[in-house]
C-alpha cells in the first residue's frame, strides 16, 4: 500500500465522516443518526488501524461502534420520536 | 435557525482562533519526550511487548484504575437507577433466528474475548474490549432466551471479586516494593511468551472479568421491568 | 506525501469535533445531542493517537520484525494510545449514563426537548 | 503505604459493597462506615506526619509511587499539607453523610464510596491525565447520585451536569493533546514547559475547563440548577466532598497556566465576583443562593490564583476551601428531607453559624483569609479591592436573608451533623483566631486621650450591665437573647482598647452580629432583623475596606476616611440608615432596644471619634457635610418622632435625632464642638438608657408599644413615670437638666464657627423634641387609664433599679456638670487639630464666650419655682375630673375609630398640619431605590442562566473564545 493510496482513503474516509457527523445533525430520523454515528466509529477505527494503534481500533470497533450504537438504540426504543 | 447558525459563527470561530496552533504542531520524525522512554524501556520495564498494555497496565495503570472506576461508577448508577425507574420491556419469545445465533456463537465469542484478555501483554487487545466482548455473550444469551437470565448476585459477586482482587494487587506492589500496582516486582518473565509481563495478565483477567460483569449488569438493567435485581 | 495524509487525519478528527461541539450546541433532541458528543468524543480521540503518530513506523507491539536496538526508531508512541483507550471506554461509560438519565428525564417531561427542561434557572 | 490507604481503601469498600449491600444492606453500611474511618484514619496520620496543623507547612509533602518506573513515566499521588486537611474534610463529610444518602437506598453506597476515593485522588494529582480521569469518576458519581436521590427536579439537574461534564470532558483532551504533542509530558509540570501559541490555547482551555468545574461565574449556570434542584443530601456531601477536591485541584493548576501575565485571572474573578452576587442578590431559592455563594467562592479562587503567591496562596486557599466547604455541608444536611421544598424548612437556629462562616463574619475562620486577600488586593489595586468589597457585601445579603426567612424548626434527627461540623467550625476560629493573635493590639493606642477612652468604656460596659438584668423578663414571642446580648455589649466595651485596625473591626463586628442575633429572638422580629444586618454588613464592608486601605495605621485621610465616615452613619441610623435602626429598635425585644439605642449607637461615635483624630481632624468641607447631615437628620427624624404614635418607634425616631447633635458638634472640629458632641453622648446615653428601659417595663407589663392601648399608666406605675418624666426633661434640652448643657456648648460652637443656619435648624428641632417628648409622656402616662390595663403593675425591679441608677446619675451631672467637665474639657483640649476655644471651669460655674453657666444656680432656682408652682396648685383645690377612658360625651354618635376617642389620638393635628411645608423626608426611598437599582441589575445579569443546558455550554465556549481572543491581543 503507497503513501498515496493512504493518503487517498484517508482523505475519502475523512470527508465521509465529516459528511456523516454533519448529516448526524439534521437527518430527521433518530434511528438513522444513530447508524451514522456507529459508521463514523467505525470509520475512526480504521483510521486508528491506519495510525498504527490496532489496540485502540479494535477497542472504538467493539465498544465506540457496537456497543455505543446499542445503547443509544436502547434509548431511542424508549424515547421514541425523531428530533 | 438562528440557533444553528449562532452555534454555527462560535464553532467556526473557535476554529479559527484555534487553528493558530497549526504551526506548533509540525509532525515529527523521532519520538519525544515519555514517548521515547516508554519505547526504548518498556519491555525491559515490564516484560509485556505489546507497549501499549505496558504503558496501561505497568506505567499508568493508575489510570487504569480510575478508568476501571469510571466504569464502574457508570454501571453502578444505571443499574441503580434502572432499579429505582424501571422502565424495560418484557422480553418476548425470541425469533428463530436469534434463538439459534444464541445457541451457536456465544462459544466462539466467548473464545475470541479469553484471548484478547489473556493476551493482552502479546498482541493488541486487553481488558476492555475483552470484557466487552464477553459481555456480548451475556447479551446474546439473554436476548435468546424470553426471561431475564436469573444472575442474582453472581454477577455483583464477579464485579466485586474482580475489583477487590485489582485493588489488592496494587497494595501487593506497596507492600513488596513500595509502589501502588506495581506488577514487576515478580520478575517480568520472557517477553513474547504467555507467561510473561509480571501481574499483567492477572490484571487484565481481573479487568476482563470486571467489564464483563458490570456491561452484562447494565444489559440486565436495561430489560429490567420492574422486578428485583 | 505523508504530510498530506497526517494534517487530513487531523482535519478530519478537528472536523468531527467542531461539528460535534455545534451539534451540541443547537440541537434539541436529547439522544441528538448525544450522538454530536460521541462525534466529538470520537474526533478527540482520532487527535490524541494522531499526536503521537509517526508516519512509516509500526504499531507499538515487539515482534519478531523490530530489533530491540532499533526499536525507538520503529514504533509510534504508545502513550497517546493508551490514554485513547481510557478515554474511549470512559466516553462510552459517560455516554450510557447520559442515555439512561435522558430517557428517563424525557419520560418525565413528556418530551425529549431540552428545551423543556428548564424548570430551573435564574 | 499510608497515602494508598487514604486514596484507595473507600475504593476496596465501594468493591465490596456492590455485592454486600444487595445481600446484607445493614452490614454493608456499616462496612463501608469501617473502610471510611479507616482512610480517615489514614488521612490524620499523614496530617500528622506532614505537621499540617501548623498551616505554615502545606507545600511538604509525602508522595505515593504507583505503577512501575518513576515519572514522568508513571504517575506520582502527591499528598501535600494542604491536600490532606481538604481530604479530613471529605472523609468527614462522607462518613456524616452517609446515612442521609443511603436513608432510601443502600445501593448507592458504591457511588459514595467511589466520590471519596476520586476526590482523594483528584487532590493528590500530579499528572494532568490522572486528573482527567478522576475528574470522569466524580462527574459520573455527580449524575449518577443526582439522578437517584428522591428530588422533584432530579432529572433536569443530571442533564446538565451530564451535557456540562461531558463539554468539559472535550476540552480537557483537546488541550492534553495540544501539550502531549508540544511537550511529551503529561505531568502538571508540562504546562510550564509550553511556549508560544499553544501555551495561550492550553491555557484558554483549561481556564474554561476549571471554570467550568469550580463553578466560576458567567460558567456557573449549571451548578446554580444543580444546588437548587438536587436533593440536598446529596448537594451537601457533594459540596464537602466533590467539589472541595476539584476547587482544591483548580488551585493546585491555576498558577500554573502558561500566561503572561496572571493578574487577569483576579481580574474575571473580580468581575465575576461582582456579576455574579448581584445575580445571587435576586435568588429566591435557598438551594440558588449556596449556588451563588459557591460562585463567589470560585471566584475568589480566581482572584487569589491572580494575587497572591507561595505560602500566602496555599494558606488563604485552604482556609477558605475547607472552611466555606464545610459550612455549606452543614447548611444542607440541616434542610428538612422530608419537605417538598426542603432547604426552606431548614433548621433556623442552627443554620445561623454556618452562614456566618460562610459569609466571613470575624472571628470566624473565614473571615482570617477574606482579611488577608482584602489586605493584597488593597496593594493590587483598589479598583479590584471595591469590586471584591461590592460581592461580599451582596453575598453577605442573601445569605442573611436566606437565614432571617427561615422559620425556626429543630430537626427531630440528624444532630450529629451539625454537632461536628459546628465544632469543626469553632475549632478552625480558635485555630485562626490563635494564629492571627499576633496581628492584633489591645493597647488602647487608637485614641490617644485615656480619659476619652475610660468614658466611653464606662458607657459601653455600664450600659451592658444595666441592661442585662432586664433582658431575663421577656415577654411572649421572645427567645432567650440575654447572651447575645451580653456578647455584643462586652465587645463593645472592649472597643476602646483596640489598638489597631483589624482588632477594632473585629471587636465591631462581633458587637454588630451579636446585636443582630439578639434582635431576631423578638417576638416581632422578622421585619426588623434583615435591614439591621445589611446595615450592619455594609457598615462592617466599608469598615473592612477602609482599614485595608489605609494599610496598618488606622485610618488615612482620602477615600478611607470618607467610608469610615458612612460606616459610622450607617451604624448610627444617619442619612436614611434610620431605615434599620427604627425596624430594628421597634423589633428588637424591649431591652435590646434600650441597649442599642442609648449603648451600642455610641460605637459609632467612638468610631468617628478615632477617625477625625486619625487625621488629625475632620477636614472644613467634610465637616460641614457631617454638621449638615447631623442637622437634617435631627430635624427629620424628630418630626418623624413627633407624629408616630408607638412608642418604641418614637423612642427610635428620637435617639437617631439625638444622634444629629453628636454629628454637628463633631463636624464643628472645634473645642467646642467636641465637647457638645462627647457630653451630649455622655448624656444621651444616661437618658436614653431611663426611657427605653422605661418604656421595657411598660412593654412587659401591658404587652403593647401602641400609643392608643396605653395611657394613664402614671398611677399604675409610678415609679416608671417619675424616671421617664426626669429623662424626658433631660433631652429635651431644657434647663435645668443634663440636656441643656449638650445645646448650650452647642450653640456655642456653632455661633463661634458661624454656621448661624445650622443653628436656626438645630433650634427648630429642638422645638419638635420638645413636642414629641411632651406628647410620650401624654400618651403613655397620662390621661386615662385603658380598662386593659387597669390591673398592670410597677415594672419589674429588674428594670426599675437600673433606671435608678441612671436617674441618679443624670441628677447628680445635671446639678453638677462641671464633675464630668473638668476631666472631659482638657482631654479635648488637649486632642490635636482642633480650633476654637475651650469653656472655662471654675468651680461649678462653666464659662464660654457666650456667658457663665452655673448649673447648680439654674437648677437651685428651677427646683424653687417648680416647688413654688406645685405648692400654689396644691393650695388651689382644683382637682382633675377622673373619666373613664370609653366615657365619651358625643352625643348618641359612635366614634369611628379607636383613634377618635383616645386623648393622645392623632395628638399633633394641629402641628401636622403647620409643619407640612417641611419636606417630606424619605430616606427611606433612597434606599428602596438602590434596592431597585441592585434588583435590576442583578435581574438583568442573572438573566443569561435561561435554564437551557445548551446555553451553559454556549457560555463555556463563547468564553473560551473570548479568552483565547484576548489571550492572542485580537483575532
Amino acid at each position: 500500500m503507497t503513501e498515496t493510496l493512504m493518503t487517498v482513503i484517508v482523505v475519502t474516509f475523512g470527508g465521509m465522516m465529516i459528511t456523516a457527523a454533519i448529516a448526524v445533525l439534521f437527518v430527521r430520523d433518530l434511528l438513522s443518526a444513530i447508524i451514522i454515528t456507529g459508521f463514523v466509529s467505525l470509520s475512526a477505527s480504521v483510521m486508528f488501524l491506519l495510525m498504527d494503534a490496532p489496540d485502540v481500533a479494535i477497542t472504538e470497533a467493539s465498544i465506540g461502534a457496537v456497543l455505543a450504537t446499542m445503547i443509544f438504540l436502547w434509548g431511542r426504543g424508549k424515547i421514541g420520536g425523531d428530533g | 435557525m438562528i440557533r444553528t447558525l449562532t452555534g454555527l459563527i462560535i464553532v467556526l470561530v473557535l476554529g479559527a482562533v484555534a487553528a493558530a496552533v497549526i504551526p506548533e504542531m509540525q509532525m515529527r520524525e523521532e519520538l519525544q519526550g515519555v514517548g521515547y522512554s516508554y519505547v526504548s524501556r518498556g519491555m525491559d520495564d515490564t516484560g509485556s511487548s505489546n507497549l501499549v498494555t505496558a504503558v496501561i497496565v505497568a506505567y499508568r495503570g493508575l489510570d487504569t484504575l480510575g478508568e476501571v472506576v469510571v466504569l464502574f461508577c457508570a454501571s453502578t448508577a444505571v443499574v441503580l437507577i434502572l432499579t429505582l425507574y424501571p422502565i424495560g420491556i418484557k422480553a418476548s419469545e425470541p425469533s428463530r433466528v436469534v434463538a439459534f445465533t444464541a445457541k451457536v456463537l456465544p462459544a466462539p465469542i466467548l473464545l475470541f474475548g479469553v484471548y484478547f484478555i489473556a493476551h493482552s501483554h502479546i498482541s493488541p487487545g486487553g481488558g476492555f474490549p475483552g470484557g466487552t466482548v464477553i459481555a456480548s455473550v451475556f447479551l446474546l444469551v439473554m436476548l435468546g432466551s424470553s426471561s431475564v437470565p436469573d444472575g442474582r448476585g453472581r454477577l455483583p459477586a464477579i464485579e466485586s471479586l474482580a475489583g477487590l482482587s485489582f485493588g489488592l494487587l496494587g497494595f501487593w506492589g506497596i507492600m513488596t516494593v513500595g509502589q501502588f500496582l506495581n506488577n514487576a516486582f515478580l520478575g517480568t518473565g520472557t517477553p513474547g511468551t504467555i507467561v510473561s509481563g509480571g501481574l499483567i495478565p492477572l490484571i487484565s483477567i481481573a479487568i476482563g472479568a470486571k467489564v464483563a460483569s458490570e456491561f452484562s449488569g447494565v444489559f440486565k438493567a436495561f430489560r429490567n421491568t420492574g422486578g428485583t435485581v | 506525501m505523508s504530510t498530506a495524509f497526517y494534517w487530513s487525519i487531523a482535519g478530519t478528527a478537528a472536523g468531527l469535533v467542531l461539528v460535534g461541539l455545534w451539534g451540541i450546541l443547537t440541537r434539541k433532541h436529547i439522544l441528538r445531542i448525544a450522538l454530536a458528543f460521541t462525534l466529538a468524543d470520537t474526533g478527540v480521540n482520532l487527535l490524541l493517537v494522531w499526536s503521537g503518530y509517526l508516519p512509516g513506523r509500526t504499531a507499538p507491539i515487539v515482534d519478531g520484525t523490530i530489533s530491540a536496538s532499533g526499536i525507538t526508531s520503529a514504533v509510534v508512541d504508545p502513550l497517546p494510545q493508551a490514554m485513547v483507550l481510557t478515554s474511549i471506554v470512559i466516553g462510552v461509560a459517560v455516554a450510557a449514563l447520559f442515555v439512561v438519565v435522558g430517557v428517563l428525564a424525557s419520560r418525565r417531561t413528556g418530551s425529549a426537548d431540552v428545551r423543556r427542561m428548564k424548570e430551573l434557572r435564574w | 503505604m499510608v497515602v494508598a490507604l487514604a486514596v484507595f481503601l473507600p475504593l476496596l469498600g465501594a468493591f465490596i459493597s456492590v455485592w454486600l449491600s444487595r445481600r446484607k444492606p445493614r452490614l454493608s453500611v456499616i462496612v463501608s462506615r469501617l473502610f471510611l474511618a479507616g482512610g480517615l484514619h489514614s488521612t490524620i496520620v499523614l496530617s500528622i506526619k506532614l505537621n499540617a496543623w501548623s498551616f505554615s507547612d502545606l507545600g511538604n509533602s509525602i508522595i505515593l509511587r504507583t505503577g512501575v518506573g518513576a515519572p514522568p513515566l508513571s504517575i506520582n499521588l502527591e499528598a501535600t499539607g494542604g491536600a490532606v486537611i481538604a481530604a479530613i474534610v471529605v472523609y468527614v463529610a462522607a462518613i456524616l453523610g452517609i446515612s442521609r444518602l443511603t436513608s432510601r437506598n443502600v445501593k448507592t453506597l458504591p457511588l459514595l464510596l467511589s466520590l471519596v476515593t476520586a476526590s482523594l485522588g483528584l487532590l493528590f494529582a500530579t499528572d494532568l491525565f490522572n486528573s482527567f480521569v478522576f475528574l470522569e469518576i466524580g462527574s459520573i458519581i455527580t449524575i449518577g447520585l443526582t439522578a437517584a436521590c428522591r428530588c422533584r427536579r432530579r432529572w433536569e439537574v443530571a442533564v446538565k451536569v451530564a451535557l456540562v461534564s461531558g463539554l468539559v470532558t472535550i476540552l480537557y483532551l483537546l488541550a492534553i493533546v495540544v501539550i502531549y504533542k508540544t511537550t511529551g509530558e503529561l505531568r502538571f509540570e508540562a504546562l510550564g514547559m509550553l511556549h508560544g501559541f499553544p501555551a495561550l490555547l492550553v491555557s484558554g482551555l483549561m481556564l474554561t475547563v476549571i471554570m467550568t468545574e469550580i463553578k466560576a461565574f458567567p460558567l456557573s449556570g449549571w451548578g446554580l440548577d444543580f444546588y437548587e434542584g438536587a436533593s440536598p443530601g446529596f448537594a451537601g456531601v457533594y459540596s464537602a466532598t466533590w467539589s472541595l477536591a476539584v476547587l482544591m485541584w483548580s488551585a493546585g493548576i491555576l498558577p500554573r497556566l502558561p500566561i503572561p501575565n496572571l493578574q487577569i485571572l483576579a481580574w474575571i474573578g473580580a468581575g465575576g465576583l461582582v456579576l455574579g452576587q448581584f445575580a445571587g442578590f435576586r435568588a429566591t431559592s435557598p438551594g440558588r443562593m449556596m449556588g451563588y455563594s459557591s460562585a463567589a467562592y470560585a471566584s475568589i479562587l480566581l482572584i487569589l490564583a491572580g494575587t497572591t503567591t507561595g505560602h500566602d496562596y496555599l494558606q488563604l486557599t485552604l482556609v477558605l476551601m475547607i472552611f466555606a466547604a464545610i459550612a455549606k455541608f452543614t447548611v444542607f444536611m440541616l434542610a428538612d428531607p422530608e419537605n417538598e421544598n426542603p432547604l426552606k424548612s431548614a433548621a433556623g437556629n442552627l443554620l445561623l453559624l454556618p452562614i456566618l462562616v460562610i459569609a466571613g463574619i470575624p472571628p470566624l475562620p473565614v473571615f482570617w483569609a477574606k482579611f488577608k486577600l482584602l489586605s493584597i488586593l488593597a496593594g493590587v489595586s483598589p479598583l479590584m479591592l471595591a469590586a471584591v468589597v461590592l460581592g461580599l457585601f451582596l453575598e453577605a445579603v442573601y445569605l442573611l436573608r436566606l437565614w432571617s426567612k427561615r422559620p425556626v424548626r429543630f430537626l427531630k434527627n440528624g444532630r450529629l451533623v451539625p454537632a461536628v461540623t459546628s465544632l469543626l467550625m469553632a475549632a478552625g476560629a480558635i485555630w485562626l483566631t490563635a494564629g492571627f493573635w499576633r496581628s492584633l493590639s489591645f493597647s488602647g493606642s487608637l485614641l490617644s486621650s485615656s480619659t476619652l477612652r475610660i468614658l466611653f468604656m464606662t458607657v459601653f460596659g455600664a450600659g451592658t450591665l444595666l441592661t442585662l438584668p432586664g433582658a431575663w423578663n421577656r415577654i411572649k414571642g421572645e427567645r432567650s437573647y440575654w447572651f447575645w446580648m451580653l456578647l455584643s455589649g462586652i465587645s463593645l466595651t472592649f472597643l476602646p482598647m483596640a489598638g489597631n485596625g483589624i482588632t477594632f473591626y473585629i471587636l465591631w463586628e462581633v458587637s454588630a452580629f451579636a446585636a443582630v442575633i439578639a434582635v431576631s429572638r423578638g417576638s416581632r422580629a422578622a421585619a426588623g432583623t434583615f435591614w439591621f444586618a445589611v446595615f450592619a454588613a455594609a457598615s462592617g464592608f466599608l469598615l473592612l475596606a477602609s482599614i485595608v486601605l489605609s494599610r496598618s495605621m488606622f485610618i488615612a485621610p482620602g477615600i478611607p476616611l470618607i467610608l469610615v465616615a458612612i460606616a459610622a452613619l450607617f451604624k448610627l441610623g444617619q442619612m436614611g440608615a434610620h431605615l434599620w435602626s427604627v425596624r430594628a429598635y421597634s423589633a428588637a425585644p424591649a431591652t435590646m432596644s434600650a441597649f442599642m439605642a442609648g449603648t451600642s449607637s455610641k460605637a459609632a461615635v467612638f468610631l468617628l471619634v478615632v477617625a477625625a483624630l486619625g487625621t488629625g481632624a475632620v477636614a472644613m468641607p467634610a465637616g460641614s457635610v457631617l454638621a449638615w447631615a447631623g442637622v437634617l437628620t435631627a430635624l427629620s427624624m424628630a418630626v418623624m418622632a413627633a407624629l408616630s404614635s408607638d412608642y418604641k418607634k418614637v423612642l427610635a425616631y428620637a435617639s437617631v435625632s439625638q444622634m444629629g447633635y453628636i454629628l454637628i458638634g463633631l463636624g464643628l472640629a472645634s473645642v467646642m464642638g467636641w465637647t457638645a458632641a462627647i457630653y451630649h453622648t455622655f448624656h444621651h446615653f444616661l437618658f436614653k438608657m431611663i426611657l427605653f428601659l422605661g418604656a421595657a417595663g411598660v412593654i412587659f407589663r401591658t404587652g403593647t408599644s401602641d400609643y392608643n392601648r396605653l395611657g394613664g399608666l402614671i398611677r399604675r406605675m409610678p415609679l416608671t413615670f417619675t424616671f421617664t418624666l426626669i429623662s424626658v426633661i433631660a433631652f429635651a434640652g431644657v434647663p435645668p437638666l443634663a440636656g441643656f448643657g449638650g445645646k448650650w456648648f452647642l450653640y456655642n460652637g456653632l455661633i463661634e464657627t458661624g454656621w448661624l443656619p445650622i443653628a436656626l435648624i438645630a433650634m427648630f428641632a429642638s422645638v419638635v423634641a420638645f413636642l414629641y417628648a411632651f406628647r410620650l409622656l401624654h400618651a403613655v402616662f397620662l390621661g386615662q387609664l385603658s380598662t386593659v390595663n387597669a390591673r398592670v403593675k410597677e415594672a419589674p425591679l429588674a428594670l426599675l433599679v437600673p433606671q435608678g441608677i441612671l436617674t441618679a446619675a443624670l441628677m447628680l451631672f445635671s446639678f453638677r456638670p462641671t464633675l464630668f467637665l473638668e476631666h472631659i474639657v482638657p482631654a479635648i483640649e488637649s486632642l490635636p487639630g482642633l480650633k476654637g476655644v475651650a469653656p472655662v471651669i471654675n468651680g461649678t460655674i462653666v464659662t464660654t464666650p457666650l456667658g457663665n453657666w452655673n448649673a447648680w444656680a439654674v437648677g437651685m432656682m428651677v427646683m424653687g419655682l417648680f416647688g413654688f408652682a406645685f405648692v400654689f396648685y396644691w393650695l388651689s383645690g382644683k382637682r382633675p375630673k377622673h373619666v373613664g377612658q370609653l366615657d365619651i360625651g358625643f352625643a348618641g354618635e359612635l366614634p369611628p375609630s379607636a383613634e377618635e376617642v383616645h386623648y393622645a389620638g392623632n395628638f399633633f393635628k394641629p402641628y401636622r398640619r403647620a409643619l407640612a411645608f417641611l419636606p417630606r423626608i424619605h430616606a427611606g426611598k433612597v434606599f428602596s431605590g438602590i434596592t431597585e437599582v441592585f434588583k435590576i441589575a442583578g435581574d438583568s445579569v442573572r438573566a443569561i442562566f435561561t435554564g437551557d443546558a445548551r446555553t451553559y455550554l454556549a457560555h463555556s465556549l463563547i468564553f473560551l473564545v473570548i479568552v483565547l481572543i484576548y489571550l492572542r491581543g485580537g483575532i
